[in-house]
């Protein structure tokens, strides 16, 4: 970068070539020039897979099992996205009972990767230390605790998809096979016990120091009437979006931008980067969140802070954790396995398209779907890829706060700062659609 | 008794000949003659020109071949009774190995051209002691090839 | 909770000949079956078949359900009835409460040099089979011949075994896949039974054949079954049969079949086997298993499982270098034969009960029935009769012994002198051979290579992972051992003979004893030579003792080696070179060969040639061990268990199995 | 901080506390995310194993050398190329994990097709963008010591692998067919039982059989098991089981379509994309749910 070669009175230059405990390859780069920020850059260098190639030519159920593999922590994500999508184009009904074990599978992954990101990713930043492992030696209980809510959700999904990780049992049309109630029942204690700790958890996590921060972003995030948003409910902003859930283009586009395998989703009104995930789920649905949740984020009295400090998303996080074990114990009390796991269904031509929300937030998927019931085109929008923008706006702003700590101290805390939106970099890569910028 | 006879005698000891007719055996000891040599002595060498056909008769007889760099290799060693010298049968009648006695030995030799002249004006005699030639050849073959396989090397299994 | 109210039970006298239970009444049957404190195994649908899993009542069988089977394809339908066993064999064989899927067999530990072996106790909760056919009768009744027939007793299989109830079901249909009637088998339930059932619209024929089963069935609120009701029954079991027929003619099968080991047809089937192994999991009688080791990360802990394994797969006859049946071709012949021909030299039965599992659940529906017919032409071959028994070991049970001496013999072979062994290998001979197990690894067959008072010495070459470690065992250390195991050297036919010994490489180890033995002996023997071949003159096991015997011993000590320095001036070929010349009488000589097999069959043609009959000479094979004692299958070789028969065969034995590719 | 407790008979005496490293390429992270699924083990294990370098994980690092290197993920961009053997250089026993690493995973579908086609289709600006024509196995550019097959791989084989490392015996993996698990637990089989086409016959053991388990048939993802007859399933699937070429050709691409033999059946049945554009499309529409 020519720039980078000029001589120029304190010029910083903080680098951090591969971002660790972030899932996937990314990089950060933040120059100041006299107390100005000039660039401030999350790269991104995961390798393109080119997913949405892939895909094309096959059928919704092989699409289910291959858009899984974008991310080995949020398959689940991927699934319920593409089995949503089609079923609203083939207006396939699910047994209520199906629609019942989605959301479980959901708390299941919401489980597992929220206590993985807290615990194992992000503690170690507050409490100094390089990571869980190293943590657990002077912490092994905590550690130990973390390890059995990460497997109480873990095992969840395992009990419904056969494994944790790119689970087999979601199909166009709901279950290749649903659970015995007896099978969720044994596992009901597990999750009784993760309840305990998770509310331990949000206490814990709203105790930890937050570096100074001081920004509102506009929040986007499905919202439902009746349900924390999961797999359905309308796409809402802070500032007066208001779709459906297959309308996300309405509002949105992305971008390619040099140096990165990613792209920077936009709104269309200009109005600049906006955020997904835990913080804004919490802004825009707290009135949602299950009754244990709620009260114990009101304990916190760290609502506004969520909103403002970028740092504080750990505690929103925390909620939500909550939230997922408390109602996944709802789901299983209520359990009557469905009286048909999979309906019977015929593809029709159209577009598919639907919006869940996966543990790192707003989830787009598209496709296009010819006479044959085959994949003509697609278009998956990751969180990540959306909070990009945004992230990079928040290290403009983090910059300051880090002007006058040492270069080590300053390049941390910045890290510390893009881990709290636990970007899933695997998922940010390689979405685009050419079309989209044509269009 | 006369010099013939006793190398019919020899001979009969010999597994190569004891199996041919009197008549073919005392046709041989008129072609042949005994040699007898001290352990140590070496009695043709790889690739120089050697006319003579040998059956051993006692002692051992070590035939190596030189590689590069590992030095001289004994790759057989030839028993009592064996033949152990057959280039004079074999254009262009030069060694394949080096011969060596490594214990004193006694033989019977018989001269490259007075043999193969013998062989080709009588039939009978070519007859009966080519077939012995090539049980010996197909011998010393199947033999090589198994040592080539190297059956008692271990076979070092991977360690994963 | 179910109440019973039966004015009849306990006041009724026992019935003569069958009774007659009303449908609704088997309920009873099982209750009572239940309070006798047994799990109750019967038919029930799942997964759209007809399994066999634990019932508690009627309504968890299949009521009115009937199957559709055919190579490949299982379908259930809708009968117009309210039978309950209105179906043929599904997908489940009994074997997998008599013989699970995986079981744990020892639990070793290791705290310093200290190991233990505990052998782990059978599940031995008792359960009553309701529903098994003739032809799973049949396959039990096989089992109990592998498994407790013979010197050997699988424990496991004995203890399950042994508090099994079988309540047993007549067909009243079969499927195209059935063909008992061809294996002896069926459709008749004939005996291995407690009770059996005979269905009828209104209810069931009822009869007792054990004193067990007269018990139960005095409880039962039963009526004489009526002469229609018996006719009746009679005649629907005959039907069966004659719908069944004969689908393959059984007489002479096993030396028909023996006699087409190079048939085409062999590998035509394998271009459509995709050797899965289905067949053989859901065959009622295949009993071939493979052990695992888990071990805690500390190493301080591991159990040695034991599971199904099959034939098909390409790991089950691995050994170093290769597996010996490595085409597809070879692993269905394999079975085929081994299931229909060398099964009975084994156990004295046919492998198959004709339950036609292996056909309707092979994926790809071969039909074992077309190929046998296709197969096995009428050509007889004359069998052979195993030789001795060794002795008698389970295999889950090892005793643990110390290493009080290690010798190095050669750059990777070391002897250990072990003692606290087994009392059993006091009483162990020539060329028998142990197991031996290290916490982790699996156990190894190691030949002895010699007797002690009051121990062994095991010389073993560190080849893997597994005899590397055993290699490198320190005095006070401490190892498993079973057996001693195996058949022996037959010195005794070698007594007043010239005994030629011909091996090469680490074969002198289990002809050490025999050496032992001679010169504790000498006169009994005429000559003895020793022909011994190493790769080079450093690979020369036992060279002090190869010095004592030749000098002082009275044996013709022979050496040679593959290759050797100008400074070796001793001999140099293979070993059968040492006396293809030799002009021998070898009418009155026995010969022992112990090497790499193609030098096995070098030195056997050879001695041959020498006119040493088949019957005389002797080989000891190297084959895939995992139990040691013919229960484990991995070391089958034609009819013979390698581990349990041999590992000593005569060339005679073995006649044309000797040296041939896929065996 | 516990020393490791390799007993002193083994084979290869591990050295205290074996260093292990986790790297990844063109992949998911799903495989190395199983090493942190091994909740009741993982304290343990760093307890056995000194973890230098595993970035998903913890911010130390490591440039070796490493006594274990897993390595997950398909060689698909040019840095690749040399990163991979710079590692085996610095490695002793290199495991590759996972369907990508084994066998060029899912993303080597592309290898089919036309790359730049792909890359333009995907991204604004190509040229900004550095990636290989063909994404392909570790064991293509250097020699792997092990691998763990699997999209994802199974927790249990992993644990069973750290185990022989530190007991010093070769890792118990089965190269078996999936059948022999599903049959071992007794699921009923979904191709002889409910007519589904069922890889389980051709793949690698080692899931446990979960597709059966769980209603539907196996779709390969531990990849061709050793001499797997996928023409003889093809033939019987497409005689039998009355399918078309193209269909069954789907069956085979899949997220091990690269490794031999369901290479062959893909580039010989189609099945994923050869170009640009156009689906491979049956005349009747798809349908689904049906048992």
């Amino acid at each position: 970068m020519s720039t980078a070669t000029k001589k120029v009175v304190d010029e910083r230059l903080y680098e951090v070539g591969e971002l660790t405990r972030v899932e996937g390859e990314g990089s950060l780069r933040l120059r100041v020039r006299d107390g100005e920020v000039i660039e401030a850059r999350l790269g991104i260098f995961e390798t393109p897979r080119y997913f949405e190639q892939l895909v094309v030519g096959r059928t919704p159920d092989e699409v289910i099992d291959m858009v899984a593999r974008i991310c080995g922590i949020c398959p689940v994500a991927y699934q319920m996205s593409a089995s949503h999508a089609f079923e609203d184009l083939f207006g396939i009904r699910i047994d209520p009972s199906s629609r019942a074990l989605r959301r479980l599978f959901y708390c299941g992954e919401w489980i597992e990767s929220h206590a993985l990101h807290i615990y194992l990713l992000h503690a170690p930043d507050f409490l100094g230390y390089p990571s869980a492992i190293d943590m657990a030696a002077d912490h092994k209980p905590l550690v130990e605790q973390a390890l059995r809510m990460k497997k109480a959700g873990n095992r969840l999904v395992t009990i419904l998809g056969g494994r944790p990780i790119h689970p087999v049992s979601v199909r166009v049309g709901g279950w290749s096979r649903a659970p015995r109630a007896a099978e969720l029942k044994e596992h009901r204690a597990a999750l009784a016990d993760g309840l305990a700790f998770a509310q331990e958890t949000v206490k814990i996590v709203s105790g930890f120091t937050m570096p100074a921060f001081a920004r509102e972003p506009r929040v986007v995030s499905l919202r439902h009437a009746a349900e924390y948003p999961f797999n359905d409910g309308r796409i809402v902003s802070s500032d007066g979006i208001d779709l459906a859930p297959s309308a996300w283009r309405d509002a949105f586009s992305e971008i390619h931008v040099e140096g990165s395998n990613a792209l920077h989703a936009r709104s269309l009104d200009g109005k600049g980067p906006y955020l997904v995930g835990p913080a804004a789920r919490v802004a825009l649905a707290a009135g949602q969140l299950h009754p244990l949740a709620k009260e114990a984020l009101d304990a916190t009295g760290l609502a506004d802070l969520i909103r403002t400090n970028m740092y504080a998303s750990i505690v929103a996080r925390a909620v939500e954790l909550l939230h997922a074990f408390a109602e996944a114990i709802d789901i299983i009390d209520a359990y009557r396995p469905p009286a048909e796991a999979l309906v019977p269904w015929q593809s029709r031509p159209g577009v598919a398209a639907w919006a869940t929300e996966a543990p790192r937030g707003l989830l787009f998927h598209r496709y296009e779907v010819d006479e044959a019931g085959r994949i003509r085109s697609a278009q998956i929008v990751p969180p990540t890829s959306q909070n990009q923008a945004a992230i990079e706006a928040d290290l403009m702003v983090a910059a300051k706060e880090v002007l006058d700590l040492s270069h080590e101290a300053a390049t941390h805390r910045l890290e510390q700062m893009i881990r709290s939106y636990d970007p899933c970099i695997s998922c940010a890569t390689h979405f685009l659609d050419l079309t989209i910028e044509e269009a | 008794m006369n010099e013939t006879a006793a190398l019919v005698a020899a001979l009969n000891t010999s597994w190569f000949a004891s199996g041919l007719s009197e008549k073919a055996q005392t046709r041989l000891a008129e072609l042949g003659r005994r040699f007898t040599a001290e352990p140590g002595t070496e009695l043709f060498r790889e690739g120089e020109s050697s006319d003579t056909f040998g059956i051993l008769v006692h002692g051992r007889v070590a035939l190596r071949t030189l590689v590069p760099e590992r030095g001289d290799i004994t790759i057989l060693t030839v028993e009592p009774g064996d033949v152990y010298l057959w280039s004079a049968l074999v254009p262009p009648y030069r060694a394949s190995s080096t011969g060596t006695a490594i214990e004193p030995i006694e033989s019977i030799i018989f001269e490259g051209a007075a043999l193969r002249a013998a062989l080709r004006d009588e039939c009978e005699l070519a007859a009966a002691l080519y077939p012995r030639v090539l049980v010996a050849v197909a011998r010393r073959l199947y033999a090589t090839r198994l040592q080539m396989l190297d059956l008692f090397a271990t076979q070092q299994v991977k360690e994963w | 909770m179910v109440i019973r109210t039966t004015p009849l039970r306990g006041h009724r006298p026992a019935l003569e000949g069958p009774g007659f239970l009303a449908r609704a009444d088997l309920q009873i049957l099982i209750d009572l079956l239940r309070d006798d404190g047994r799990r109750v195994i019967g038919p029930t649908v799942s997964d759209g078949a007809i399994i066999f899993d634990e019932i508690t009542s009627l309504d968890d069988l299949p009521r009115g359900i009937g199957d559709e089977q055919a190579p490949g394809r299982y379908r259930l339908r809708r009968r117009n009835d309210e039978r309950l066993f209105g179906f043929v064999v599904g997908p489940t064989a009994w074997k997998k409460w008599t013989f699970p899927a995986l079981v744990p067999l020892t639990v070793a530990t290791k705290d310093g040099h200290k190991v233990s072996f505990t052998p782990q106790p059978p599940d031995s909760s008792p359960v009553a089979f309701l529903g098994a056919r003739a032809c799973d009768i049949a396959a039990l009744g096989i089992h109990d011949t592998v498994f407790t027939g013979t010197a050997f007793i699988d424990p496991d299989y004995a203890a399950r075994r042994a508090r099994v109830f079988i309540v047993a079901v007549q067909c009243t249909n079969a499927a195209s896949t059935c063909f008992c009637t061809s294996m002896g088998t069926g459709p008749e339930v004939d005996g291995g039974h407690d009770i059996l059932l005979t269905e009828l619209d209104g209810g069931f024929l009822i009869e007792a054949d054990s004193a067990a089963g007269h018990v139960l069935m005095d409880k039962l609120p039963l009526r004489a079954a009526s002469a229609t009701e018996q006719y009746g029954a009679a005649a629907t079991v005959a039907a069966v049969r004659a719908r069944i027929g004969d689908p393959v003619p059984a007489a002479g099968l096993p030396d028909r079949l023996l006699a087409q080991l190079d048939h085409p047809r062999w590998a035509q089937v394998a271009e459509r086997c995709i050797t899965c192994g289905n067949c053989t999991l859901a065959c009622p009688t295949c009993f071939c298993t493979t052990l695992t080791q888990t071990t805690d990360l500390s190493g301080s802990e591991s159990i040695m499982y034991r599971s199904w394994d099959s034939c098909f797969s390409p790991g089950f006859a691995k050994v170093a270098g290769g597996s010996f049946r490595s085409r597809p071709r070879d692993r269905y012949r394999q079975w085929l034969t081994h299931k229909f021909a060398t099964w009975w030299d084994q156990f004295g039965s046919s492998g198959c009960v004709g339950c036609g599992r292996c056909i309707t659940w092979c994926p790809v529906g071969i039909d074992v029935r077309d190929e046998l017919n296709a197969i096995a032409p009428a050509v007889p071959l004359v069998p052979e009769t195993p030789i001795v028994e060794p002795v008698a070991a389970t295999p889950n049970d090892f005793v643990t012994a110390r290493v009080v001496a290690t010798r190095q013999e050669t750059v990777d072979t070391t002897t250990l002198t072990l003692t606290g062994t087994d009392p059993a290998f006091a009483q162990g001979s020539t060329g028998q051979f142990a197991m031996v197990a290290l916490p982790g690894f699996p156990p190894l067959p190691i030949s002895i290579s010699r007797f002690l008072p009051d121990g062994i010495e095991l010389t073993i070459r560190g080849a893997g992972p597994a005899t590397k470690a055993m290699c490198a065992l320190q005095v006070g250390e401490q190892l498993g051992l079973r057996g001693p195991l195996g058949n022996n050297w037959p010195l005794d036919r070698a007594v007043g003979r010239d005994l030629v010994i011909v091996t090469g490489g680490i074969g002198l180890a289990p002809l050490r004893p025999v050496l032992h033995a001679i010169v504790g002996g000498r006169r009994r023997f005429g000559d003895v030579k020793l022909f011994y071949g190493a790769r080079t003159p450093a690979d020369l096991l036992y060279r002090d003792e190869l010095e004592r015997w030749g000098a002082s011993d009275g044996i013709e000590v022979s050496l040679t080696v593959d290759r050797a320095g100008p400074d070796w001036t001793g001999r140099v070929g293979i070993v059968t070179h040492l006396f293809d010349q030799a002009v021998w009488d070898g009418a009155n000589m026995i010969a022992f060969v112990c090497g790499p097999e193609r030098m096995m069959q070098a030195t056997a043609t050879t001695l041959a040639g020498r006119g040493v009959p088949a019957s005389r000479i002797h080989v000891t094979l190297e084959r895939h061990m995992e139990c040691g004692i013919g229960l484990c299958g991995h070391c089958q070789m034609g009819k013979y268990f390698v581990c349990r028969d041999g590992p000593v065969f005569s060339i005679g034995q073995l006649g044309d199995i000797f040296g041939r590719e896929g065996i | 901080m516990a020393t490791h407790a390799t007993p002193a008979v083994h084979a290869t005496p591990a050295v205290a506390r074996p260093r292990v490293g986790v790297v990844k390429f063109a992949s998911c992270d799903g495989c190395q995310l199983t090493l942190l699924d091994l909740e009741d083990e993982l304290l343990s294990i760093v307890e056995h194993f000194e973890i230098v370098d595993f970035p998903e994980a913890t911010s130390s690092r490591s440039e070796g050398p490493y006594d274990v290197l897993f390595v997950e993920g398909s060689v698909s961009e040019p840095a690749h190329l040399e990163r991979i053997v710079d590692l085996r250089r610095r490695t002793r026993h290199l495991v590759t994990i996972g369907a990508c690493a084994t066998a060029g995973g899912i993303q080597a579908l592309r290898n089919w097709g036309d790359h730049d086609a792909f890359r333009a289709g995907v991204y604004a600006h190509p040229e900004w963008v550095q990636s290989l024509a063909r994404s392909t196995p570790i064991a293509e550019h250097v020699t792997v010591d092990a691998e763990l097959r699997g999209c994802p791989i199974d927790p249990g084989q992993l644990v069973e692998l750290l185990t022989a490392l530190t007991t010093g015996r070769r890792p118990q993996l089965r190269d078996e067919s999936v059948c022999m698990e599903c049959k071992r637990r007794g699921v009923v089989c979904v191709m002889v039982g409910k007519g589904m086409p069922c890889l389980g016959q051709v793949t690698q053991t080692g899931c446990g059989a979960i597709c059966p388990r769980f209603g539907r048939g196996c779709y390969g993802c531990f990849g061709p098991r050793e001499q797997a007859n996928a023409a003889g399933l093809t033939r019987h699937l497409q005689m039998a089981g009355d399918r078309s070429r193209e269909e069954v050709g789907r069956l085979f691409a899949g997220f091990t379509a690269y490794n031999e033999p369901f290479r062959s059946m893909v580039t010989e049945l189609g099945g994923t994309r050869t170009g640009r554009t156009g689906t491979v499309a049956d005349a009747a529409p798809t349908t689904g749910g049906k048992r």
